[in-house]
């Protein structure tokens, strides 16, 4: 195309604003089917619009509730017919990116297909209409499944026990440490106030830790990127309750010295904790509990394939060894001599650290990681992770010319890069790599994560996408390098074909707006 | 390989230009003594072995019962379109926005379920979502302990068992304390006894917990209730339930400082406990406090208006271990399903169904009452209610035979009160029919004959 | 936005061109989030790749087959994983304009919103999975279903019987004709050799005639819009077997003179088919069969909702007066006396044209459309074609000024308007309006249709479009005219917005490529 | 009004730029005389009542029994993805593709239709689809007849009766003639009837159209039928099942000039009847001569490749009475669910499926034999065939009781062919399980008895 033509084409869009009711003007340029800013739902709303979804109840409805209980006005609703909303979230969808989409190599998130035969699993009325409450009688087919994941992922672990409750890796890290808690105090154990957390792990860990009462110790890294293990080990003491290792780490890498310093971990009498968010690396290559941790948790939703949801929902098994299993939080889910399942009783494993939330999981999205599971076997779970693993070290090798490659391989199913360099030559920094990645087609990888490696960025493919799309990533983060040395304004004004550009930031934090204002309530009365 | 691309020809061509012989030799780092030799798993399964294993998982569940179960889940109607909308890729496909510019989506449906919860609960912040309920009202009990610099907080015995349990043992964690206030007769919480918790100089109280409908299905005084608390320098906490509030007074109306609750009703189905949504929302002054993602307003460049995560300092990237909570990955794709559920009701049509559920409940009411089953608490009820029969687990495993799933048996969740020894928690929604009534009416009656 | 910032971005676009595995730089840009052109299947496939679906049979499954009858390749489909076939249809899908996207104003076509409730009841595995031969005993849902539908058609139309057989609308009219010759023919009325049909009525009128048998007389339209009468009546003569005409009719015009129409009809002894294409105007207000029509059609992928898919499918209900029942193809959906539902049997109706398709009938849509049907019941319907008529009244007014509308009004759900003038004192032309619609975010109107007015444009906004929606289509409009005074260059060049340009089409006719020629089988031979 | 957006403000809105007082104003075109007063209908329905009132229908329908009925529709593992493509809305909820600049993703994914039926099929020239098998054999007999010049067609009595229903429908009307063609003891076409009636000079035959596999499950001897009717200077029809065409020989390589067919087997569920697919493909010769829309590829102004309607001086809208066809809606969608399944399936899936329903199929002629049910035909069969049992109907009607669907009663088919009298006509496919096979083989040894 011509620069001609798309000087037409910026002209011919200049002329033609969209128009917004709320904002006139600020939404950006009109456009058939590509993705256009939309107006907020209060902002397309129109009194007495409506689709009728349930019969009117008769007028005395509410004579019951006392005056003083009712609200004054009806809620600040929108209202639209089905074909506004229909419209509204169709076009918001349009202004994502997404797995569905395109290459989404965000490190730390294992961003893999998202198979359709979960979601329809998910959605069979069987499984979406059981009342979490509903007698274990009622219950036998979601019963089963848990039950079998529970056995699937203490084998996939090497671990004794698991609970499906967490409903996320942070709910995990929060029921393992509170576990480990239990655990200590059930021994008399009752001065280890300390959590060990190497700097280089993720935020919900030293998070997790304090949000369950302990001092968080953070540890160095050690500059082939592992466990600093004389700091470690310098660190560990009476006081120290647990380590929390993420495994592979997030610079993916996979700690080497792993059997030295569980030895160690455990000679201090403290607990080793991991981090499993990283198992789509390992996957038939490492069993966490065969080779010494006493707790990890799963995120189903990045290794079991459950979506994201731009998000959530997810779910975060923990898997502990025999000795943790009386701690567990309850309901469990168990099988009885005559081969029904049902949940653990109220007060029937007294140790039980209790409940970390209502019911027993986020049961939708165990089934969608027990169909995966299924889909696979032990032998695809394995060749989830070589393929994984292989083609984070194929895209290594390909842009380690253009970027630094920090430390070095193989890596798991992610590695660090950085524009540390290319910086200082350029001004160009990472920020402005991953904006400019946009323009090319990709989602950018994770930046400036983990916060130990200067200008990083982490990059991990998973095993769902073609050579072809590893290839054309890699080709453009060449590219960008190039780019960031002949014409560096690109990447400094990247994104440019992006739905909006960047963001002003600072005002949306000095300034908070979270909700529309301007509606107190609905504009009309419900009709008796 | 399910769904993985590559031939054995891709990954030859990798490994060359890795410049390793196989993928074994990626896995040397991991110390022979603790690498694994496999998995023990059942074989891979084609699709369609696949499907008629969950079809046949799926039928093994009974979900065919007249149910009058509820008890922090409803079983409500689902527009069509709210799954339609879910189902887009373009939603469950993608991550947590933290590259607004390709993410307006999300942040605008995150924003618009913000300004929804708003106007529902009248508190002007709400949180992107949380867990489910019961972590949510967690979570806000340990705002009031962050807001008030104290360490002790009452509940209500008249709130959810789990949710008691969960902020029970969030509060542990951090060797916080719970105290529990007691009910009276009528079902709602001993205010009387709240104002002399409240007094005791020794336990300063940080926070204090109603629900609204309690967990009896009853209405509690909160109005009452959040002026104690506030007189006593406390927070006060609503315990929620979003289609109530189509018609009851907000928690922003009644002086509440936070709303905590279950979003399930908004357009989640029950699928045995989650995924749900856990609504969180404050006033103002708490905005600091408040956990979990917030996505706020601005602009870009070029002045077109639009959405980013905001306030970030509260998170654990940032912040670690100085974080508001740990939390993460939350509920996001529930909290859309609650955005799309919300804009196709509207305010009237919401109305409907809390009405309609009401409506459904008085006729439950008059049925069971006429079959010896009268309601226990005085205290007026939106759509459900504890009624009195005795033996209550006989009666409710009896009613199971003849295909009526008669609610909660309240004995397993207050196992020591004499009071709600023979109580079933029964309830109607909209969905309720005349015939499911009668139903159990004419099974209850059979059964207690 | 600035035209500096225009530039900047159609500068980084030339930079980033589409990597193409078989056409090389010929899909245009790159793009992260909006719609980007792709490859072919067969240019994304490549040997080896799968997901598997079903088990691998054993390998002597097709020993029974002489080898005579063995294919001597496997067949050239292209060979994807499931991330690939996703990727392909949901980028494939984001090229296109839709109803769920957009005001769709498309003259002739009812492309009014396709509620979701309709394909959730569709898909209902009972409905879905009913074999088409089942047993009237294992079929009684949707026996009762279409009992009901052909009940409900009958009152709407005013007519006594319906077969909801045919696939579509065309379809219906075929199976009209023959039932019209069929009734003829039993009368011993044997010279009948001709079917009028108005200059004005869609194309597929005339073609049905032709299909089955018949000579089509055209006759003018009289200025009005209307049928010519004289002329009607002149072309009237004992060799007429029907007069077909499409009420309210393509210039979205009732006719009139209906009464007269349909006596002169009669007269000869001819029948009167009704086109009921356009039946979204008229619900509740005129029913054909109470009128004097012998026959319709109907459209339920219009009228009732029932999506275009993308060009179908769609369902063409016929509905008859009682002396035309004895013809319809068989089978008919009856109630016996004990209430249960039935086909009818071979022979029972000995009248009947036979068949007009396999088994009977898209069900799959009759569901959707019953389910709209049930939603609205009859004042809902009555709503539907007035808030139809209102709106594109609506319209009519707003453009009158800057377009010329040839015809005076009241129109019904649709009007034709014409650029005409604008053509004269521009050269732009209707095609060029249409494409520049584009650039504003609008589907254009049918263009060119019907034949018979110059330059027209047949709008037809439904009525599910808000006012906001019509007030912004009308804008566009208005502003498009005034750009062809203004930039005439602008509507020539348009779409420039779009994802791809104008097409060379008359190449693609000279030399049809209408299929992918490089696959000839695939490559790899099936592993056994 | 469930869908519509207007307000009683908005209409006024409207009447008044229109200028007129009321909506009834502009019916007034309407002569009094035959206006109606409204349609007596039911009320309408909220969407709650609406969707329990469709799954009650759909429940009283029975899909659960062991079935092995065929005849023409098949169960097959359809894969999910394909739903999960076929419910985004910028498929279903668009028009046929008028404007090719925002329509690319229908044009393109119809020209990758035509691709694949091209590589199924070996005919190069695919519609874009027709209504269904049966009508789209009736265009092939009318694409014979309009290629030749001559009006006679033969079809094989071995074809699908109500394909030669349609067939004869469509023929009638023009005046043109369907002459049927016996079939021999083994099932098969009788060759020696065709060579007679294709040797009559005073009725010179345009077109010859034999099923592969026939009505019967059976494998005709198509090369050698194909080289009769070029011979006598007619076209050949061959009426496929696609699936079977991952393993047997294709219309292109028998020499056809037409492949016409049902192609629902490829991921698109029996649903009572329809919406179905219509499978028609045709040598280069015949492009002018074939019915339907094409897409064809191009180029756009700036030189990207793009698909546009092609030909379409075919078509009805631009021909009027000398088009080629009055079709104008398809089947699109059901184009586009192929599509999305051959992609997913790919050559080796869909090998899996036919061999797997042929493995199945000898698993189930070998279970049935030994209870008494033999095969009838002698030919070769890929996974349908007809079994003798005394007394069909009943055995039929008994099955049914015993949650078997035993097939099709072959009387109902050819009620004067004593051959057939007592004869079931089964498949089995890829879904057919040994449980399945045992149950009816059980069952039927039990009627038998
Ligand atoms: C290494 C690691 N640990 C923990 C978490 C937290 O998991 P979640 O987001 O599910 O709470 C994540 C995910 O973001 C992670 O990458
Ligand atoms: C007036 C009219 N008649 C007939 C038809 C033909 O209907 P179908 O496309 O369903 O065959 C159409 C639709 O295009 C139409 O608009």
């Amino acid at each position: 195309m011509s620069l001609e033509v798309e000087q037409t084409i910026a002209a011919a869009r200049v002329l033609i604003p969209l128009r917004d009711r709320g904002e006139e003007g600020s939404l950006g340029a009109r456009n058939a089917v590509g993705p256009v800013l939309q107006p907020t739902l209060a902002e397309t709303s129109t009194p007495g619009r409506r689709t009728d979804q349930v019969p009117h109840p008769p007028a005395d409805a509410l004579d019951g509730i006392p005056a003083a209980h009712r609200r004054a006005a009806p809620p600040a609703l929108p209202e639209l017919n089905e074909p506004g909303v229909v419209r509204h979230f169709v076009a918001l969808s349009k202004l994502n990116y997404s797995v569905d989409g395109g290459f989404y190599p965000l490190g730390s998130c294992t961003m893999k297909h998202n198979p359709k035969v979960n979601e329809w699993a998910a959605r069979l009325p069987g499984f979406a209409g059981l009342h979490p409450l509903a007698p274990d009688a009622l219950a036998q087919g979601t019963l089963e499944l848990m039950w079998e994941l529970q056995g699937m992922l203490a084998e996939i672990s090497g671990m004794d026990a698991v609970t499906l409750q967490p409903a996320a890796g942070a709910h995990g890290e929060l029921t393992g440490i509170l576990v480990i808690r239990a655990y200590h105090e059930a021994r008399g154990d009752h001065d280890r106030t300390e959590v060990i957390v190497p700097d280089s792990s993720h935020g919900t860990n030293p998070a997790t830790a304090s949000m369950a009462g302990y001092r968080t110790v953070t540890i160095p890294s050690a500059p082939d990127g592992g466990v600093d293990l004389d700091a470690l080990k310098a660190a560990l003491s009476p006081r120290t309750a647990a380590v929390m290792l993420t495994n592979p780490s997030t610079l993916g890498l996979f700690e080497r010295r792993i059997v030295e310093l569980l030895d160690a971990v455990h000679a201090a009498g403290a607990l080793a904790y991991m981090d499993g968010a990283n198992m789509n690396a390992i996957l038939g290559r490492f069993q966490p509990g065969a080779a010494g941790f006493d707790v990890m948790h799963y995120n189903l939703h990045k290794t079991f394939s459950t979506p994201h949801g731009g998000g959530g929902p997810g779910a975060g098994p923990v898997a502990v060894r025999a000795h943790l299993a009386p701690y567990l939080p309850t309901p469990l889910v168990v099988r009885e001599a005559d081969g029904r399942f049902r949940l653990e009783r109220d007060g029937e494993r007294p140790g039980s650290i209790g409940r970390v939330r209502a019911y027993q999981g986020n049961a939708g999205v165990l089934v969608r990681a027990y169909t995966y599971i299924r889909a696979h076997g032990g032998s695809g779970l394995r060749t989830v992770s070589d393929d994984a693993v292989l083609a984070a070290n194929y895209l290594r090798a390909r842009v380690e010319g253009a970027y630094e490659v920090p430390y070095p391989g193989p890596c798991k199913h992610e590695f660090v890069a950085t524009a540390r360099l290319l910086k200082e030559a350029t001004g160009v920094r990472t920020l402005d790599v991953a904006k400019r990645l946009i323009d090319h087609g990709f989602h950018p990888p994770t930046i400036y994560f983990p916060l130990i490696v200067e200008e990083c960025l982490l990059i991990e493919p998973t095993e769902t996408e073609t050579l072809e799309d590893l290839d054309a990533f890699a080709d453009a983060l060449i590219e960008v390098a190039r780019e960031a040395r002949e014409h560096p304004e690109l990447l400094h004004e990247a994104p440019v074909t992006a739905p909006v550009r960047r963001l002003d930031e600072a005002t949306a934090a000095r300034h908070p707006e979270l909700r529309w204002r301007g509606m107190t309530g609905a504009e009309t009365p419900c009709p008796q | 390989m399910p769904y993985g691309p590559h031939t054995d020809a891709d990954r030859e061509r990798m490994l060359a230009t890795i410049g390793v012989a196989s993928v074994d030799a990626l896995f040397e780092d991991i110390p022979a003594a603790v690498r694994s030799a496999g998995i023990r798993l059942p074989a891979p399964e084609p699709e369609l072995v696949l499907t008629t294993r969950l079809s046949q998982l799926a039928g093994r569940n009974r979900t065919d019962l007249a149910s009058f179960l509820g008890a922090g889940v409803y079983r409500h109607h689902i527009p069509a379109v709210v799954d339609a909308m879910l189902q887009r890729g373009e939603w469950y496909t993608a991550y947590t926005p933290y590259q607004p510019e390709i993410s307006q989506g999300t942040l605008q449906a995150i924003w618009e379920y913000q300004s929804l919860i708003a106007g529902l609960t009248g508190l002007p912040v709400v949180s992107a979502s949380h867990y489910d309920g019961a972590t949510s009202t967690a979570e806000a009990a340990l705002m009031t302990i962050r807001a008030t610099g104290r360490t002790r907080v009452l509940v209500s015995r008249a709130i959810h068992r789990h949710y008691r349990d969960v902020t029970r043992t969030y509060l542990a964690s951090g060797g916080h304390v719970l105290d529990e206030l007691p009910t009276l007769p009528d079902g709602t919480t001993d205010l009387a006894a709240l104002e002399r918790a409240l007094a005791d100089p020794a336990q300063p109280v940080a926070g204090v917990i109603l629900g609204q409908p309690n967990a009896f299905g009853l209405l509690e005084p909160m109005a009452d209730a959040a002026r104690l608390a506030h007189a006593a320098g406390a927070r006060f906490v609503a315990v929620i339930e979003p289609v109530s509030l189509a018609v009851l007074a907000s928690p922003g109306e009644i002086g509440a400082d936070i709303a905590a609750g279950e979003g399930q009703p908004l357009g989640i189905p029950p699928q045995f406990g989650g995924p749900y949504l856990g609504i969180l929302a404050a006033s103002d002054d708490l905005v600091r406090q408040i956990p979990g993602r917030l996505v706020g307003r601005t602009r870009d460049l070029d002045g077109r208006r639009a959405f980013v995560m905001t306030l970030r300092a509260r998170e654990q990237d940032i912040r670690r271990d100085r974080a508001a909570s740990n939390i993460c990955t939350n509920q996001a794709l529930c909290a859309l399903a609650a955005t799309v559920y919300l804009s196709t009701m509207g305010p009237h049509g919401l109305r409907d169904v809390a009405a309609g559920g009401a409506a459904a409940a008085r006729r439950l009411e008059a049925a069971l009452a006429a079959v010896g089953a009268p309601r226990i608490h005085a205290a007026p009820y939106l759509n459900e209610f504890a009624v009195h029969v005795a033996d209550a687990p006989r009666v409710h495993a009896a009613l199971l035979e003849r295909g009526v799933l008669g609610g909660l048996v309240l004995r397993d969740w207050y196992p020591d009160d004499p009071a709600l020894a023979d109580a079933l928690l029964v309830c109607a929604t909209e969905v309720t029919t005349d015939e499911e009534i009668a139903r159990f009416a004419g099974a209850l009656r059979e059964v207690l004959a």
